[in-house]
């Protein structure tokens, strides 16, 4: 029987993978943006198990909610994206460094 | 605290001090509008008339009038109160007289040898603002009024050394007697502290009133392990102020230095009056030295060590100032001497006839350096008497009082204490105090006549440039001379016959009640006892005439002898010319190591520990350290963030996740 | 297929809405008019918007009946705390239009700008008016997204686009943590609702303690990136540098506010079962976040750098109010946030004045001799910066007094000690501020922006300063009020 | 005997605080050309001053209660009162502000140059916060003011300064900055452990147990340390002194160094007694270091004014030691010392501003002979010189000596853990009488005395009447106060009494507590 | 069993697709791999009778996201991913911590509180329960307001989108002589760690 924990456990380990992605990611801002979906769907699984699991479900208009925004999100983040690359013609992580200290 | 018990007239006591104050704020605030005549008829005639009332008390407490009274409350606070009053007895009226009479002559002396200075005025003010405060020290009826003058005296005498400020030397001068005689001002706040801590005031009177019963409840005090009698404790650390003021070894080093000060206040400041404070004050608190044996023998022995190494140093010295210095140090010497063996009264006797020719000695110096322009050296003087005879004569006169011939002044009185020396017995003490001051009298005669010889007699070796202006002082300063010279031949006869001051019995003498001696102690009633040994009451007059013999053989013809006694002993010739080498010894041991430890202190420890070390190195270093490893970790990598981000998440969470 | 009624007890709610409904409707009015203005004449968007705050003010001033009142379900609360934080976020945004006034009117979209600006304060007063979490993600969400849009604003220049990028990335992890926490608070208590969450983790067995930690650490860890809360504070000088000096001046005062106040709302309604645990955090967090910021703040140059690391010092001083988890402690963060608001924007708004030809007088050096050239300017300042540093007679002494004060009497004493310690340091890197404007000399010349609303905002904030600072005690009741059925 | 200020209720304080602050506001408003900013700003400073010697005429000295009394709620949501009273002790430093704050405006005539207005009125605010803070009875009022002292200050001395000040300013911020912080904390813990007040009377009533006596103590001590300052907190003091122009240099002498004095009359001796009798030996040990280690610092000194600031911390040494021996006389001394050093160290540091003025160095060593040329002068500064030594007649004379004689009777309390005699303190103390004349008079060799070298001591005028009127006053008072004291000390009697009482009679319920107290802090618990 | 399979497949291959993303070398290849995570995702959904949203997962996400992606790397060229130094440097550390939250995850997943017998016993809904219908019910009713701002959060971006990335065409060209002047070496230089 597949119980609650196994979808949890599935999204935890989305959720990881995307973190790592985060931070060990040497490539380009896209990639992370790439993760951060991957965060939110983890994030979607659980709500999702949980509702079903809970017989709840407000949990799915969460996830309805969460993909709105997300998909927000994105259209907002790959504009100012493009933005930077245009000021910069980079988008590689390395290159966001302009401002520091 | 204490009724006024007055057989004297409160205002006339009152003018004494006073006018020379007035006098003095006269002469210091208005001397630019006063110019020189009008500053020292006020200035002079206001001492004189001090003098002139002085006399007049002096007479009234002959006649057994006494004052004692409060005039205002000083300070007061819970349990401790302070008043400023006056305690007027034998003992302070023979100091009042002293110290007038001498000022009085001084002042008019300073008419002709500082005219045409350019601080005129303002040595008028010194001087007669000296003698408001002598006359505080002397009158005053408690230990605060005392310190008061004291610590006034020694504002002037720092003052009056330093008059010539262009000089370094006066400069430096004035700056050690300072420090020097706050060194025993230390010694003496502290011994107020303690009266006050024992007995519970400060007032003479009831301190002296509460001695005996103290010393027989037998207080004690522990310091560092070692215990010491509460009583011997205060005497020791008052006597401390009084060998800073009195110039006694080992604080005798800036009496022969404040030669640099005009002659004027040598003779009043640094002879008669100022550095024979310690004396009177020893004699003042002679109820509270009476009680301590520990303190007297202290007494004895400073006073016999400076007494005979001042006058070995004397035997050397070439500046005509300093041999008297170092001869009024001595002198001071045998003052203490004669308060060690309890013989106050012979000690204030010394005091009162060594005022008279010392101060004279000193203007009769003065009038000489007057003459040779300011030259001090005794080597390029001789031959004077033929310039000027009434300095010739009056200083001849200082001379035989100081040397102890009679009928001379110094005769009685220091007889008196050499005698008092030998019957006090003391064990080891006081034979070293009798053999110093005994030896003493041979080289005071010694270094006496040299000085004069090598003035007046001798080859005439004065620059030829000088010679044209050698000529007598005006009579502005030969009158206080000749005044001086007869207190010089008269005041020991006077104080011997007419004051009875020899008088053993002091209760009946003319001090009474003023100095209190303990019966076991009294050396003078144990000469009344046992009677005058003829040998050795002539000793010391036979030594005294060995001594001018020596000196008229080396000095009065111009000898060889001198230096061939230098060059037999270089060694004991330097040491002596050199001071025995005080000052070197404290440059070395004081001055020095006080500086770098200054330096050290503030170099190494403020600025190098607190300075840089804690607050920079330690707290400014790790702050500015910590923002500069916050700075390279905010590296603008948008990973390095997101890896803080996470960090922070795991740490948070494992902690929670752990600790349950 | 089911019937479907709907009850749509609209009128009573919608009222409650209208503040948010004004500023709705006219965000989109004004976007749309925006189309129609001439280009010369696109200030006219600038004043409207400030006559929209103005009565969007009025109007929550109107709905507000001192009582706490829940609308939409019990998804929207509308209590006194939130009328004031609505209030405070709509002053905020009101000198961030003021100060946008001159700095934006050469951009390109000047009309966006102000209408994006208004969108993010409506997701402010969504977020201050959360009571659930759904309510409170939409307003999180729709008040970052605006913000990340203004911050990067300036297309052309790089600095801004980067920093609107990184935050952005950085956002959307916090989103995402946030949201992972979420999950896991809905799953061991099948709610959304504040109110229904925080009793039940009062009975949720022991067996689920991890579970409740890890949402604990991940909401905590969401609210914490917003309000700049070390570790999760490495966005703020990045994007305060980089983004327009306006949009920094709003973004360090209003969404801070707003962030606060559902913080506020979490710790009290979600987590008082769990006090000891969150507090525990929440002290290695405060200490952390008020060490960095003042420590990190003295190696900077730029002054809005500078201002960005003093924010996170001061973040970390609002949270020991929060700490102390009490009446008086959540007075002294709404006190802290309000007097915080009149420093923050009179320092930014003079650091706007100093611009020189298009470029800020932004590094500490340009200040310079400030005191000779503009006296008024560099006094202003001067108060403004002593107030930062928390000295008496200023409001920001009393801000301080009134976190410490509560945390104290909770019992973090050494927290307490930490704090104001380390507001010492801090007091350092403002001193120097002072130091370039009245002890040095000028290096560079400016041509001050003439600008009487700016000059009125120096005023205005400089005055409240120094009024708080000589009798705080009406703001200091406003606060207490504002926690009326809250607490 | 209830004073007519009392009876009628007139807000004296009131009007005393803020006075300086409105002729402030008045004058930056309408007050434009230099010339009329120093007239008005004299004008305002002698008005306070007038205000304050009301204060001082009709002050009853035969109660210990506070006197002018003003109190109205302030801060209600935090039980912050506006509350202003004046005793014994806290009168005289209010009369001596307020007068020094003359002195300054006057020494600041012509030296100051740049930007009049904004010295004046730093100035005038200064006063305020300063009587203030001698004022407050309310602890966080107190606060306020101690804390807001510091930004005149800080302009004061960086705008005005010499070459290094803005270290010199930066150092005394944040040093000041963060002693007091911790009393902050202190005065907030104690708000909690008594209730919910801020009264400063409430808290000296309130029986603190060992613990929080012990803490508080400690947190205050930082707080007064760094102001007064006591090694190894003083560093601060010679940078500021240093850097600080003369008016500056006046009023710190004069008047901040006092307020950590204050502090620990005010605060910790009668709130804190057994912890005050607990750190006897630790306060004792470092006023002597105060006495003795700083003495032989000053005098290696090369700077005039530095010399003059270790001097200062050297007094001060005196002042605390004074307060921790608990008897009238010591405590009455330590106020006492604390006037006199206003009037002496701010007269030093005014002669140095004279010659600043006119030579632009404060090097010892480009200076001497300077007699030849300033005659008067040299008489001012001598006099001081001699009032800095302590010498009878001086007002410091008293003042040391009440000092040094309460030290070596200390009340019994004060030898509660001290390992030692107090005697030995005492006379360790009585050293200064030496130490003082060394650096003192060395000094005054070095700059007035010697024969004219250098040419630019040569072009040297002497005082004018502007500046000997502000030399004359402190004259007067300091000779006055040395050879009369008493009228003064019987202004204090009351109140020190009743403080002595309050700090030798133990809060703690049990005696023998004290000693298990201690004990357990001896062995850290 | 038939469901059991049909999960563990779904699940490996999200997982599989998820650190595809992560490391794959080109991000058009990443995006292909995050469209395979979330068909598998949507797969997992259905298993959770949220058919709804798998199938809004599948529309939206991979029908417009992440084209949206696709269209924006396509647009900017950066195809070809470089493997930079410093990947490995952080790689022990940040991945221990990732492994050891991800242990926590884990943990705090199979806690015994999801274990109960209510949530065990827990079945599929009915054929007669339509999934979209009761996320319309309680849509349209509880979650009026949060549709609305859900709605404005879709206009913002719209909006915002539009202000960063729209540009006039008259103006490319456009220089702005102030700026050029005033410009500073900051703006300018670019730091290169060699």
């Amino acid at each position: 029987m597949i119980g609650l924990s196994d979808y949890l456990i599935v999204a935890a380990c989305l959720f990881s993978l995307g973190v790592i992605g985060l931070f060990l990611n040497r490539k380009n801002v896209i990639t992370i943006l790439m993760c951060i979906e991957l965060i939110l769907l983890a994030v979607n699984i659980n709500f999702v198990a949980f509702s079903h699991y809970l017989q709840d479900i407000s949990g799915q208009i969460f996830v309805f909610f969460v993909l709105t925004v997300a998909a927000s999100e994105v259209a907002v983040g790959l504009a100012i994206l493009v933005s930077f690359y245009r000021n910069r013609r980079s988008i590689d992580v390395e290159d966001i460094n302009t401002l520091q200290g | 605290m204490g009724e006024t018990i007055t057989t004297l007239n409160t205002f006339e006591l009152l003018a004494i001090p006073a006018l020379p104050l007035l006098a003095a704020l006269a002469a210091g605030l208005f001397g630019w509008f006063l110019k020189e005549k009008l500053t020292h008829f006020i200035t002079c005639s206001a001492v004189i008339l001090a003098a002139v009332l002085s006399v007049d008390v002096f007479v009234q407490v002959l006649h057994g009038a006494s004052f004692y009274g409060n005039f205002w409350t000083w300070m007061v606070s819970k349990d401790f109160m302070v008043s400023v009053g006056m305690m007027i007895d034998p003992l302070t009226v023979a100091m009042m007289v002293t110290v007038t009479v001498v000022s009085a002559c001084v002042h008019l002396y300073t008419i002709g040898y500082m005219h045409g200075d350019p601080g005129y005025s303002r040595f008028f003010a010194y001087i007669s603002a000296f003698t408001f405060s002598m006359l505080v020290l002397v009158m005053g009826n408690n230990f605060f009024t005392l310190f008061f003058g004291w610590e006034a005296v020694g504002l002037f005498s720092y003052l009056l050394i330093g008059f010539w400020f262009k000089r370094e030397p006066a400069n430096y001068a004035a700056l050690k007697a300072f420090i020097v005689n706050r060194v025993g001002d230390f010694g003496f706040a502290v011994g107020i502290l303690a009266v006050w801590y024992y007995f519970g005031t400060v007032d003479y009177r009831e301190v002296f009133a509460m001695v005996s019963t103290f010393v027989a409840e037998g207080h004690v005090l522990n310091f560092l392990g070692w215990e010491m009698d509460a009583i011997t404790f205060i005497c020791l650390a008052l006597f401390i102020g009084a060998m800073g003021k009195s110039g006694q070894v080992p604080l005798h080093v800036w009496l022969p230095d404040s030669m640099e000060g005009p002659t004027p206040i040598s003779a009043l400041i640094h002879a008669a009056t100022m550095v024979t404070a310690g004396v009177f004050m020893v004699a003042r608190l002679s109820p509270m030295f009476e009680y301590s044996e520990t303190a007297l023998a202290a007494v004895i022995l400073v006073g016999a060590v400076t007494a005979w190494m001042c006058a070995t140093i004397g035997l050397v010295q070439n500046d005509i100032k300093r041999v008297i210095a170092y001869s009024t140090c001595s002198q001071l010497g045998y003052m203490f001497v004669a308060c060690g063996v309890s013989a106050y009264s012979a000690g204030i006797f010394h005091l009162m006839t060594h005022a008279y020719f010392k101060s004279l000695l000193f203007l009769a110096a003065g009038s000489v350096i007057h003459a040779v322009l300011a030259e001090q050296d005794i080597r390029k003087m001789g031959q004077l008497r033929k310039y000027m005879p009434i300095t010739y004569i009056t200083m001849f006169i200082a001379a035989l009082a100081l040397a102890g011939i009679p009928p001379f002044a110094g005769f009685w009185s220091k007889d008196l204490i050499i005698e008092a020396a030998m019957v006090r017995d003391m064990g080891w003490v006081s034979e070293v105090g009798y053999w110093a001051l005994l030896s003493g009298v041979f080289m005071t005669a010694f270094y006496t006549f040299r000085m004069f010889f090598l003035t007046f007699h001798n080859s005439d070796r004065v620059p030829a440039a000088t010679k044209k202006h050698l000529h007598e002082s005006p009579k502005v300063m030969t009158i206080p001379l000749m005044i001086l010279a007869v207190g010089a031949l008269g005041s020991g006869l006077w104080g011997v016959y007419v004051l009875d001051i020899a008088n053993p019995e002091v209760v009946n003498g003319f001090f009474g009640h003023s100095l209190f001696v303990l019966d076991a102690h009294n050396p003078l009633l144990k000469l009344e006892l046992e009677g005058h040994d003829p040998f050795f009451m002539t000793l010391p007059f036979w030594l005294a005439v060995g001594g001018i013999a020596l000196a008229y053989g080396f000095y009065f013809k111009e000898s060889v002898m001198p230096a061939k006694l230098a060059a037999t002993f270089p060694a004991l010739y330097t040491f002596l010319l050199n001071k025995w080498y005080w000052d070197e010894l404290y440059e070395k041991v004081f001055i020095r190591p006080t500086q770098c430890l200054g330096q050290m202190l503030w170099q190494k420890a403020d600025l190098g520990m607190i300075d840089k070390g804690i607050v920079h190195g330690g707290i400014i270093d790790s702050v500015a350290s910590g923002a500069a490893k916050l700075r390279t970790m905010q590296t603008g990598m948008v990973y390095h963030y997101a890896y803080g981000m996470v960090i922070g998440v795991f740490g948070l969470l494992t902690w929670l996740l752990l600790k349950a | 297929m089911a019937h479907v009624t709907f009850p749509f007890p609209f009128p009573e709610h919608l009222g409650l809405l209208l503040p948010e409904m004004i500023i709705a409707v006219m965000a989109m009015v004004l976007l749309i008019w925006d189309l129609f203005i001439p280009k010369d004449k696109k200030q006219w968007v600038a004043y409207a918007t400030v006559l929209v705050c103005i009565v969007t003010a009025v109007a929550v001033v109107q709905v507000t009946t001192g009582l706490s009142t829940t609308g939409f379900y019990g998804y929207f609360v509308m209590d006194p705390l939130a009328s004031f934080a609505k209030l405070l976020i709509l002053l905020a945004t009101v000198f961030g239009v003021i100060l946008s006034f001159d700095y934006m009117k050469d951009e390109e979209n000047m009309g966006e700008y102000y209408c994006l600006m208004l969108f993010s304060v409506l997701g402010m007063m969504f977020l201050v008016s959360a009571n659930n979490f759904v309510t409170m993600y939409l307003g999180l969400e729709l008040m970052a997204l605006s913000i990340y849009v203004l911050v990067g604003y300036q297309r052309n220049v790089l600095r801004s686009s980067e920093a609107a990028l990184k935050y952005f990335i950085l956002g959307s992890l916090a989103s995402g943590m946030l949201l992972y926490g979420i999950t896991f608070l809905y799953g061991v208590t099948t709610s959304f609702s504040f109110a229904t969450i925080g009793p039940a983790l009062g009975v949720a067995n022991e067996s689920a303690h991890g579970v409740v930690m890890l949402g604990l650490v991940f909401v905590l860890a969401g609210m914490a990136f917003k309000v700049s809360i070390a570790p999760f504070h490495m966005w703020t000088p990045d994007t305060y540098e980089g983004a327009p000096t306006p949009v920094t001046a709003f973004i360090s005062v209003a969404p801070k506010v707003a962030g606060f106040v559902i913080f506020m709302r979490i710790l009290h309604d979600v987590f008082p079962e769990i006090q000891v645990d969150y507090t525990n955090i929440l002290v290695v967090l405060a200490a952390i976040t008020i060490v960095v910021g003042n420590v990190a703040a003295i190696a900077q140059r730029n002054i809005k750098r500078m201002m960005a690391y003093s924010t996170v010092g001061h973040v970390g001083f609002i949270l020991l109010g929060l700490i102390a988890a009490n009446e008086a402690g959540y007075t002294g963060s709404l006190v802290y946030l309000t007097v915080y608001l009149f420093m923050n924007m009179g320092v930014f708004a003079i650091v706007i004045l100093m611009r020189r030809d298009g470029m800020d007088g932004e590094l500490l050096d340009d200040f310079a001799g400030l005191s000779k050239v503009r006296p008024g300017y560099a006094l202003a300042m001067g108060l403004l910066l002593f107030s930062l540093a928390g000295i008496p007679f200023l409001g920001g002494f009393w801000a301080k007094y009134a976190v410490l004060l509560p945390l104290i009497g909770a019992g973090h004493l050494y927290l307490a000690l930490l704090a104001i310690v380390f507001s010492v340091v801090g007091a350092f890197y403002y001193l120097r501020v002072v130091k370039y404007m009245y002890f040095d000399d000028a290096r560079v010349t400016f041509n001050f922006i003439e600008n009487p609303a700016m000059q009125a905002v120096v005023i205005v904030s400089t005055l409240a300063i120094v009024a708080i600072g000589l009798y705080p005690d009406p703001v200091m009741q406003l606060c207490k009020q504002a926690l009326v059925g809250f607490i | 005997m209830e004073s007519l200020y009392n009876v009628l209720g007139f807000p004296i304080l009131s009007l005393s605080i803020f006075l300086p602050t409105a002729g402030a506001l008045f004058i930056w408003m309408f007050v434009k050309d230099d010339a009329a900013v120093r007239w008005a700003t004299l004008s305002v400073s002698v008005a306070t001053f007038v205000v304050t010697l009301p204060l001082l005429l009709s002050f009853d000295h035969t109660t210990a209660h506070m006197q002018f009394e003003e109190l109205h709620p302030w801060i209600s949501s935090f039980n912050i009162n506006y509350a202003l009273g004046i005793d014994g002790i806290s009168m005289p430093f209010i009369v001596l502000t307020s007068l020094l704050t003359i002195v300054c405006i006057v020494s600041a005539w012509r030296c100051i140059q740049t930007r009049v207005k904004e010295y004046m009125l730093a100035f005038l605010i200064l006063e305020t916060t300063l009587i203030g803070v001698f004022a407050s009875l309310d602890a966080v009022l107190f606060y306020f003011f101690w804390e807001a002292m510091l930004i005149p200050m800080y302009l004061i001395i960086g705008v005005w300064g010499g070459k290094n000040r803005v270290y010199a300013t930066l150092k005394f911020f944040l040093y000041t900055l963060g002693g007091s912080v911790l009393m902050l904390i202190a005065i907030m813990a104690m708000y909690f452990k008594t209730g919910g007040s801020f009264s400063m009377l409430a808290y000296m009533d309130y029986p603190f147990n060992f613990d929080w006596q012990f803490w508080i103590f400690l947190a205050f001590f930082v707080a007064f340390a760094v102001k007064v300052p006591m090694w190894p907190f003083h560093t601060w003091l010679p940078d500021a002194h240093t850097e600080a122009p003369t008016a500056g240099s006046v009023i710190l002498a004069g008047i901040l160094l006092k307020m950590g004095a204050y502090g620990f009359l005010r605060f910790s001796l009668p709130m804190l007694p057994d912890a005050s009798q607990y750190f006897v030996p630790f306060m004792v040990f470092l006023s002597l270091i105060a006495i003795v280690y700083v003495s032989l610092v000053a005098m290696m000194q090369t700077d005039l004014k530095r010399l003059i600031a270790y001097s200062s911390i050297a007094h001060m040494g005196f002042v605390t030691l004074g307060t921790f021996m608990f008897t009238e006389i010591a405590i009455e001394g330590a106020v006492f010392g604390m006037i006199s050093h206003g009037f002496v160290a701010a007269a030093l540091f005014l002669c140095v501003g004279v010659l600043y003025d006119r030579m632009h160095t404060r090097e010892i060593s480009a200076y001497g002979g300077v007699v030849n040329v300033m005659p008067v002068f040299a008489v001012v500064m001598m006099f001081f010189a001699m009032a800095n030594v302590a010498l009878p007649g001086a007002s410091s004379f008293v003042a040391e000596i009440m000092v040094l004689l309460g030290t070596f009777n200390p009340s019994p309390e004060a030898m509660l853990y001290m390992p030692f005699s107090m005697k030995w303190v005492a006379i360790i103390a009585a050293s200064s009488v030496v130490l003082s004349a060394c650096y003192t008079l060395w000094m005054v060799k070095r700059v007035l005395m010697g024969d004219l070298v250098k040419d630019e001591v040569k072009t040297l005028k002497d005082m004018n009447v502007r500046e000997f009127s502000f030399f004359a006053p402190l004259i007067v008072l300091v000779i006055w106060l040395g050879l009369y004291p008493a009228p003064a000390l019987d202004l204090l009697h009351v109140t020190v009494a009743h403080l002595v009482d309050q700090a030798t009679s133990s809060k703690l319920a049990d005696a023998a507590l004290i000693a298990q107290g201690a004990a357990a802090h001896l062995t850290g618990h | 069993m038939f469901e059991a399979g049909f999960f563990y497949l779904f699940a490996t291959m999200a997982v599989v697709g998820g650190m595809g993303v992560v490391l794959a070398r080109h991000t058009m290849h990443s995006v292909m791999f995050l469209i395979f995570c979330f068909f598998n995702s949507a797969g997992l959904f259905f298993l959770l009778d949220a058919e709804f949203l798998g199938i809004i997962l599948i529309l939206i996400y991979v029908g417009a996201v992440m084209v949206l992606f696709m269209f924006v790397i396509m647009m900017l060229e950066v195809n070809q991913a470089k493997l930079r130094e410093g990947f490995l440097q952080y790689l022990p550390m940040g991945g221990m911590i990732a492994l050891i939250l991800l242990i926590e995850f884990i943990g705090a997943a199979s806690s015994g509180i999801f274990h109960t017998d209510a949530i065990a016993a827990v079945g599929h809904f009915g054929k007669d329960v339509n999934n979209t219908v009761e996320i319309g019910k309680i849509l349209y009713t509880q979650y009026l307001l949060g549709f609305e701002i859900a709605a404005i959060i879709l206009l913002v971006a719209l909006v915002g989108a539009i202000v960063l990335t729209l540009r006039t065409r008259q103006d490319a060209k456009y220089q702005n002589i102030s700026k050029q002047v005033n410009v500073r070496k900051e703006d300018r230089l670019r730091k290169v760690r060699m």
